[in-house]
């Protein structure tokens, strides 16, 4: 039992908080999230000097990490700074499955920056990983693909997409999904800003791609897609937990300096209390993200996603409550840094289901 | 006991149920609903209307062209209007300025501005806040310094709503440093226009720019403008709170939200049904509005005891809590509804007349916004925190 | 729309309020919790003689009340004494049955003060009113009664009980329960304390009783137990809400005369604003019980049964714990007021149906 | 990071788990598991049991005889003896009074006492507490005055746990009122057969008297029971909080509330099925085991911390507040899922070998009584406040 960061992931932490810290500005933010690629370039390229996206990856598959505290350290940094990037969607989602099904050729590109999406969630699949109605119709060409997908975060920011569709069975079957490679250019793309910021895309498919383009095996996609989404919902709660903190420290100097009634609102004794349960939960929350990348390699791996995503969106919802009401109107404006961060977490509830949908899950996986 | 309206009032609920079916153009009551911007010209629209029914000035006494509605009449009004979705009324002409200077004001000032108010020659914006004051409103340092027959005044206010229609301020102002902090504020009446003011917006975390920072440089204002006496501002301004505290409980907003809330997560399937059949989500649902309904009748006996003519004790800070809280866990609830699609925010949807599709369901967005927004009912308008002081210590009397 | 009582209420509530402060002392109650039957005679005497049973009938029935917000000013007096006494039993359930069926004479006698029981629920039922596994089988002499019957409050103050029984239909089943009037003396009991004061019983049954006994058309007592239950559940709500009151009493005294760190707690302001927030469910409970009580009559009635006793079990619970957290130790001492109070109001959820039990319920009828 | 345990600890988990399968009587883990209540000779029985095996002096050093484990196999006893359902050892001589003594005491008093603590000799109980005082130790008004060579103590102390079994008691009396409150306190060890000593039982609302006031009225006690100097009793006494503070968490014993909670509600059945599988509740299940999954994991954070010798800060702070709430909640769930069989309260029931049969389901009514009983989890040990304000001063630093 040992919760000492080894001294790799010690020195990666401390560089990239120092990167981030320096590069990570309330402006750039705004600018990738308002720009037309959703992708602040600069930093990206910064990060993959570092090598983050190769930290994804173990070192048979060409990166130097891919253990779940790897994850834990990389996302808790960005989440600190709030920074948007596409490191979940390339390096965890679509490069998690290349990794999986032997292209290890793109692999190496991505861990050298290159971005490639992950396209899978549709209008109506809400959280459902298996709900996919978009088809791959089987033609000389190749394979014909229609249908739809939606919030397909950092889209605008990749020349190459994963795109999942179905070449058998019903629309929430998991059995009968397939991945397919797909060149962004062949994709329609309405792309948008998103709160917390970011951008992402509505997508239509109404395109033709060769057989070579399918990913592993036709209709056996649905294991390598919840692999990979296990993963990056552990990313997720790690930046999440980064968020949190960054909160944190927010909060607590707005007490420590902001005065009313002669004094700082910090000596308020119920504000002290209420601050106390805000940073109970937030050390919750570190457990809990503790608790799922210990046990991504596991058989209790679905069990943990459960847990933590649904305490994970317990406490944000607490902490960015809380720190809005503790900060009075100056947490409401988007001058201030609150805000952001604010927005950024109570976005991680709408991503890989939400508190209520993954305590259904950990209940079914409990009684199973 | 009788949970019941009256006869009388039941016939008066009609009458505003048949005014609102003849006289609200759909054009606003879809906005409203939509979640959309509301214009300046939006909110004149139907301030021209209901002034044109005698009905704007809801708090007002007949002898000012008001309705002289008792409390019940003005709790059946807001209900309805809201469930029409009808705009709100702008208050700080109307509900606040208005009182304080029947009250308090000469009568020039009466004869003067209740008309222009009513009339819609003057928007009025509200001038309290100043950074750094928050809750401790008597630490304000906004200043007026008296110069023959004018006042010079030189400050910043803030979190000035809707200033940036207003052509006219008015204003809590310190003319005195003596004494008490409470001491030594005086109310002043200021026009918008004045060389020297510079309004800014605020834009919060929804996007919107709902709100202003006021600067004041050498503004110069006529003494005539000053409300009651030099230095007695504080009495006017407590007096303005009060009456800023009518329909706090917001029942009429909780309820149009759950209904909304309710419409949404019957639309939103989850798990091959409909987002109100999962038992976790309906029974949060179920869980607020049955909260609701427990304070909407805190609400009415509230109501019915002004309207017996008993003074409100701590009822208003419960209201305001319970009524805030109530509607902050329906926006809580909406968001969640909406799913994913709560993460794409497109700005120029929100305005009439926009080109833009929305993204995934029309309710997604707004649904966001107002999560976001709304943290506000809890701080604004004397915060949470202020009422539970008030609450405990009417009960502790420590 | 009007919410002061009639004066004729307003006396009734006088009355009760300063005889029952003058009689209900915790010895008292103590004396009739471990006494043979239960019954604090003397108090249900002097009950009588101010007419409180009669208060729970309409003028046809020979009472002088008998609507909803009748129940709650009596109720909520009775909760502010924390007395417990066989009306919800004798008066409300039995009475109310006994009216509804025509047995007039006993009714005149339960106002008079007599205490008849009603045995419904049973070891497996729970909270479903369905449920009755004990059966009735017709022989020549009448009906041949086997069963048992669980937690019947107060059975050992009375003479008779209203027993439910099956003589048709599956044991959930609406259909084919029958009820019967059974001396008390036929009956098995094992009697035993309860928590919040009073005594109660596990019936035994195997006995027969003429058909003399049967109350109503045989099969068809589900709606007569169903509304008597629906009143019941007001009168528990209204007394929970007494309950409530002299607990806030007892706790804002504490808060103003426990002096700690060198003065009175109540001045700390994470305490304040406990007791801010447990005075507004103490309204919201109010509020509750009034929606209730004022749609008792109405087809509105079953939703408010689950809305209010739905509200009342998660104030309860909230006014409970922080009345004893706020006391710290001597809240936990039998020999303190606080104790009893807690306790009773504990109990309320444990009886007709529990917060979740009418969240579920109240969903269910929402939905119809 | 590493969340397994090393082989050694693993081999030490076996261990005890070996010890526990042959040695911990049946009749005893039977009392454990159903709530029945244990007496002084079951106690007493168990610490044998353990310090036969040397294993009672589990926070002692090898040199006293101790275990000389560190946290983190400490928390492998705790967690394996829960899990078995041993009695808990009793804290005050071995917990408590033991490293004061290691620390402070002379070698007459350690060689004196500490055998006797574990070979059960002597049952210790604590004086601390006083009417009124609660929260602020400090304020505490017992009074020791020197007469040659005794002590004469007068005053009053309670919240005695288990007082009714002891021969000794420590107690903090004031033996000057000179300086701050916290001056003036001295740690003194009396014979609970001293003349003029009475104890009487608290009963609490569980209907259990496990807990008693002491009276002193001139008890004469030998100055040579004066552990450390006169005055310094306040270090000690800090010194004693720190130590009473292990295991503040309890996850084992949250763990096994958690276990027979969803033992009961799978036996309970409602509408036709068990009462686990109704999702309103199995919500509140999931939710507070969701809780406590990351709350052992913050536990194994602190133990791993201090088993490297890091001092812990406002974690155990932190882990009182969360551990209480969790055991707490669970002690509430299983209340309400024995229904309507929580009512029923016979207290003979409790004892060993009592003839009366359980009224419902054998779990209803110690279930209703842990909830109760436990009430005090958030109150004792420096209440859930005391801890916020500890928590927050230390990120605050106000």
């Amino acid at each position: 039992m040992n919760f000492q960061l080894t001294e790799e992931r010690q020195m990666l932490q401390d560089g990239l908080r120092r990167y981030l810290s320096d590069t990570v500005t309330p402006e750039a933010i705004a600018a990738a999230t308002d720009g037309a690629t959703g992708l602040d370039a600069e930093l990206w390229a910064g990060l993959t000097e570092m090598g983050v996206p190769g930290a994804m990856f173990t070192e048979e598959q060409g990166g130097f990490g891919g253990a779940g505290f790897d994850l834990m350290v990389v996302f808790e940094e960005l989440g600190r700074a709030g920074a948007p990037v596409p490191l979940i969607e390339s390096a965890v989602l679509a490069g998690g499955i290349l990794a999986e099904v032997g292209h290890m050729d793109l692999v190496e590109e991505i861990i050298g920056g290159r971005i490639i999406g992950f396209a899978h969630g549709e209008p109506a699949s809400r959280y459902d990983l298996a709900h996919v109605q978009t088809r791959a119709e089987k033609t000389d060409a190749g394979w014909h693909l229609t249908g739809a997908k939606a919030v397909v975060q950092h889209a605008p920011a990749t020349d190459t997409v994963i795109v999942s569709a179905r070449t058998g069975g019903d629309v929430t079957d998991q059995d009968g999904i397939s991945l397919f490679l797909v060149p962004t250019a062949e994709l329609h793309m309405r792309d948008y800003p998103l709160n917390g910021g970011g951008r992402a895309a509505e997508i239509t498919l109404d395109t033709v791609v060769p057989d070579s383009a399918v990913l592993g095996e036709t209709g056996a996609a649905y294991p390598l897609i919840a692999a990979a989404n296990a993963r990056a919902t552990a990313a997720q709660c790690a930046e999440a937990l980064g968020l949190m903190e960054t909160i944190k420290h927010l909060t607590v100097d707005y007490l420590r300096q902001r005065k009313q009634f002669g004094q700082p609102i910090g000596k308020f004794q119920a504000l002290q209390h209420r601050m106390a349960d805000v940073l109970i939960e937030i050390e919750q929350a570190r457990s809990a993200v503790i608790n799922l990348c210990g046990h991504l390699d596991t058989d209790d791996c679905d069990m943990h996603v459960s847990a933590t995503k649904n305490l994970i969106g317990r406490a944000a919802r607490l902490v960015v409550e809380e720190s809005i009401q503790m900060h009075g109107g100056i947490g409401m404006t988007q001058e201030y840094a609150l805000g952001h961060f604010a927005k950024r977490l109570t976005m991680v509830d709408h991503r890989f289901g939400d508190a209520d949908y993954h305590l259904e899950r950990f209940i079914r996986l409990a009684a199973a | 006991m009788d949970l019941n309206y009256t006869d009388d009032q039941k016939a008066f609920r009609d009458e505003v149920r048949a005014f609102l079916a003849d006289h609200l153009p759909q054009r606003l009551s879809d906005k409203v609903k939509g979640g959309k911007r509301l214009t300046k010209a939006d909110y004149e629209e139907w301030h021209a209307i209901l002034n044109a029914k005698g009905w704007l000035g809801v708090t007002w006494p007949k002898e000012h062209d008001g309705t002289g509605w008792d409390a019940v009449e003005r709790h059946i009004f807001e209900e309805e209007t809201t469930a029409a979705g009808a705009p709100r009324i702008v208050p700080f002409g109307l509900n606040m300025l208005g009182p304080v200077l029947m009250k308090f004001g000469s009568d020039a000032q009466k004869d003067h501005y209740l008309p222009r108010i009513l009339n819609g020659d003057d928007w009025w914006c509200q001038g309290y806040s100043e950074p750094g004051a928050g809750s401790d409103l008597a630490s304000l340092r906004c200043e007026a310094v008296r110069d023959g027959e004018h006042y010079i005044v030189n400050g910043q206010k803030t979190w000035t709503t809707l200033g940036q229609y207003a052509n006219k301020i008015f204003c809590l102002v310190r003319t005195s440093k003596e004494g008490k902090p409470q001491q030594g504020i005086s109310f002043l009446l200021i026009d918008m226009d004045s060389p020297g003011i510079e309004v800014r917006p605020i834009v919060l975390i929804d996007g919107e720019a709902e709100v202003n920072e006021v600067w004041f440089k050498d503004v110069r204002v006529p003494v005539e403008n000053l409300v009651g006496e030099e230095n007695a501002g504080w009495t006017y301004a407590k007096y303005l709170l009060t009456h800023e505290r009518t329909n706090i409980a917001g029942v009429g907003f909780a309820r149009a939200g759950l209904s909304a809330l309710k419409r949404i997560a019957g639309e939103q399937m989850q798990g091959g049904q409909p987002l109100i059949a999962n038992p976790f989500f309906a029974a949060k649902v179920a869980q607020v509005e049955i909260d609701l309904m427990a304070m909407a009748t805190t609400n009415l006996r509230t109501i019915a005891a002004a309207a017996a003519g008993q003074a409100p004790g701590a009822e208003s800070s419960m209201l305001k809590i319970k009524g805030t809280v109530i509607r902050q866990e329906i926006n809580a609830l909406t968001r969640q509804a909406v799913g994913p699609y709560a993460a794409p925010f497109v700005s120029e949807i929100l305005d009439e007349g926009s080109n833009a599709e929305p993204v995934g369901p029309e309710a997604a967005m707004p649904a966001t916004q107002a999560y976001f927004n709304n943290r506000k009912l809890s701080i604004y308008g004397g915060s949470n925190e202020v009422q539970r002081q008030i609450i405990s210590k009417a009960i502790l009397e420590l």
